[in-house]
């Protein structure tokens, strides 16, 4: 199995707090991994690092064989990031802002109405402004986004919150079929009955490191 | 006369600028190494 | 890598994308366009006398434009912030310099949409006649000075708005560097409206200033926005 | 840690107490030339013993300034990215933004005295406020927090910018300046005749303000390497804390 995220003993700050404390944690190609832990144990910093987005200041790490110390915006281009923000435009209709997105990797039209409809945002909600969207709606226009960069690793930040039964057995479905379609997947959920179901493995974060 | 306490002014003013800004840095110098190692303090 | 033809694609969906944003928000319609005519009516109030206004008229256009420029930056990129779309960009690999350009062009023409307001109003109120030619120069000002603007405007934008809750810091970084800018633009602005006796001849030096002052922010802030704004 | 505690040593070693020393006795020295032996101006009168602080802060200012941008590229250009160059920006940043205030301040007590008037409109004195409020716009970025390498890159950016900023704005500023015609007012009132020790005392106040600048800018240095070393334990401490969190 390939190795896509190697981490060695990784410490990053949010300005003086080490919100990671020495994280080491290794992901294969094709795994779904669930990080569970409680509030404030660090995994939104985890997957932020894993996004080339937080600097590390201490240790090693490599996503996709890609150095984290030194070339973090290579990595970008091939992961996907779902935080606790949404990444959307207020101000943008849901159409507006998939469109935006998939421009900045030239996703065709094809790939964005395709997107639109899975994560079913497409008709009468296409044209509403993200601002007047539901928290879940919003959510699922941020996959939707998310569906058309076409990342090999895909860091979702409790992507099934505010989402309704439906929509989770949506997400569900989509982040099988792109683990089939050789991604991986790395999530952080409180609801642990459902995310341990899709899971292949789960890894307790707690005080800023993995076990 | 005006002349002089300008030109004594300027001077008074410049050195104690200066010599505040000194004391400080010299201050601050003293304060933190109380507690630092030879590795932290590379001139020693 | 990216390529000349992704990085201007990308440019031209980020300019895009700001102005539809403008478009369906009408934030600078409704809100910074009657702010900056305010401007420029409290001004008519602070220097009541019609012969200083029309002296001073350019040096106010460019004044009250300073001024509503802060308040345009400060919404492109709370606009970013808001639900984390500068973070998502970052994540996605978008290339700093065709950001730094998409939005510098997005500012350009909100700034210069703006700008004609502000000369339009000083024609109103302050009595400013020009000639044909002086039109002609108070355009290219107008164009070469917002260039200049939106790219320096851009660049600090983007810093003061990577240190969250810092966004006070762009007055104190941008007005020093702005200038420049001020003075030449209001020197071929003046020449434009013939005040204070200038001819039109007089501007066209100044405006090689603006071009200059633009050429170099353009450049230099497509190199620097990465650093200043990445972390 | 045990030999730290044994004495309080700071900041200084033998060679920067030589320096220091020197500092000072030069600047006594200076104040003697400046104030007791060089005559007055035959224009200015006793005013120009102003110049003999005024001028030399300006220098101190000028090198220093250089010298933060100088440590700005050298940190950016080099390989391994040593902090070190970051520190020595910063401190010379400090310092300058002190020494551009004094100047300012002693340059518009001349200004009373010479042309009757604290500030005018003067090309080099118009850019010299910019440029005491571009670098104060330097130092609020350096303290914007972040990592220290994050505060490194962020403002050896901006000091490189800086120096892009301020001949552009020295510039426009004078041709400003020039379609005035009050601007011979301060070119004018400027004019000093200088005898020999004038010169001199002129020249002795350039090279013991570089000298102080020497001393302050080794000591700053340090002094911001010690709160970098400080901080860096500080994270070890809240790193130890932190994995606490996990065992209870």
């Amino acid at each position: 199995m390939e190795t896509v995220i190697e981490l060695k003993g990784v410490v990053a700050v949010l300005g003086s707090f080490p919100a990671l404390a020495g994280v080491s944690l290794s992901v294969q190609r094709g795994e779904i991994l669930l990080l569970q832990g409680p509030n404030g144990a660090g995994k939104t910093s985890l997957l932020r690092v894993c996004a080339g987005l937080m600097p590390i200041e201490r240790g090693t790490g490599s996503i996709l064989g890609i150095d984290l110390a030194t070339n973090r915006q290579d990595i970008r281009t091939r992961v996907g990031l779902l935080g606790h923000t949404n990444g959307l435009y207020l101000d943008l209709t849901v159409e507006q802002n998939i469109q935006f997105w998939a421009s900045t990797v030239g996703a065709s039209q094809e790939e964005v109405a395709n997107a639109m409809s899975t994560m079913r945002v497409d008709g009468r909600l296409a044209k509403v402004k993200a601002g007047q969207l539901s928290a879940g709606q919003r959510r699922r226009t941020a996959l939707a986004s998310l569906i058309v960069r076409r990342a090999e690793i895909w860091l979702l930040d409790e992507p099934h919150a505010g989402l309704d039964a439906a929509g989770r057995d949506e997400l569900d479905a989509l982040l099988r079929n792109a683990v089939a379609a050789g991604a991986t997947v790395v999530l952080a959920s409180h609801e642990s009955e459902r995310a341990a179901g899709l899971a292949t493995r789960t890894v307790t974060v707690d005080g800023g490191g993995a076990r | 006369m005006e002349d002089a306490s300008f030109i004594i002014g300027s001077w008074v003013l410049t050195f104690v600028a200066i010599g505040a800004y000194a004391a400080f840095v010299i201050r601050r110098g003293r304060e933190l190494s109380r507690n630092a190692t030879s590795e932290e303090m590379p001139w020693t | 890598m990216s390529t000349f033809e992704q990085r201007r694609r990308v440019a031209f969906a980020v300019a895009r994308k700001d102005l539809t944003i403008e478009w369906n928000s009408r934030i600078l319609v409704n809100q910074v366009a009657p702010f900056a005519a305010i401007i420029m009516v409290l001004f008519a109030f602070a220097l009541d006398n019609e012969g200083i206004l029309q002296r001073v008229a350019p040096g106010l256009v460019w004044l009250a434009t300073l001024f509503s420029m802060l308040v345009v930056i400060q919404r492109t990129f709370a606009v970013e912030s808001a639900d984390g779309a500068l973070d998502a960009l970052r994540v996605a690999g978008v290339d700093p310099s065709a950001i730094f350009i998409g939005k510098s062009l997005a500012l350009m023409v909100q700034l210069f949409a703006l700008e004609l307001l502000l000369v339009g109003t000083a024609v109103v109120l302050y009595g400013v006649e020009m000639s044909l030619v002086g039109f002609a120069e108070a355009i290219v000002t107008l164009l070469t000075a917002t260039v200049g603007l939106a790219c320096v405007g851009t660049l600090y934008g983007g810093l003061a708005a990577g240190a969250r809750g810092r966004e006070t810091l762009l007055p104190l970084l941008l007005l020093p560097v702005v200038a420049p800018v001020l003075i030449g633009a209001t020197r071929a602005t003046e020449a434009a409206f013939g005040s204070g006796g200038a001819q039109v001849s007089e501007g066209w030096p100044w405006i090689l200033l603006l071009a200059v002052f633009a050429v170099i922010f353009a450049v230099v802030g497509s190199v620097a926005f990465g650093p200043l704004v990445d972390e | 840690m045990n030999s730290a505690v044994a004495s309080p040593r700071g900041t200084g070693t033998r060679n920067t107490r030589i320096l220091g020393i020197l500092t000072i006795a030069s600047m006594a020295f200076l104040a003697l030339l400046g104030l007791v032996f060089s005559a007055e101006d035959r224009d200015q009168g006793s005013s120009v013993r102003i110049m003999y602080v005024h001028v030399p802060s300006i220098w101190v200012a000028y090198i220093a300034f250089g010298m933060t941008a100088a440590c700005s590229a050298i940190y950016l250009s080099s390989r391994n990215r040593s902090l070190i160059w970051d520190r020595f920006a910063g401190a010379a940043g400090e310092i300058g933004v002190l020494f551009v205030a004094v100047s300012l301040v002693t340059g518009s007590l001349w200004g009373r005295l010479s042309w009757g008037t604290y500030w005018v409109w003067d090309a080099r004195l118009t850019s010299t406020a910019f440029l005491f409020i571009t670098y104060l716009g330097y130092l609020a970025v350096r303290r914007l927090g972040g990592t220290h390498r994050q505060r490194a890159r962020r403002s050896a950016v901006l000091a490189l910018l800086a120096i892009l900023e301020i001949p552009l704005v020295h510039f426009s500023v004078r041709l400003w300046r020039s379609l005035h015609q009050e601007a011979t007012v301060a070119t004018g009132g400027t004019d000093v005749h200088m005898d020999g020790l004038m010169l001199f005392s002129l020249f002795f106040g350039l090279i013991s303000f570089t000298l102080l600048f020497l001393w302050l800018v080794i000591h700053r240095q340090r002094s911001l390497a010690l709160e970098d070393a400080m901080e860096n334990r500080g994270l070890d401490a809240a790193i130890e804390a932190r994995r606490e969190e996990a065992v209870s």
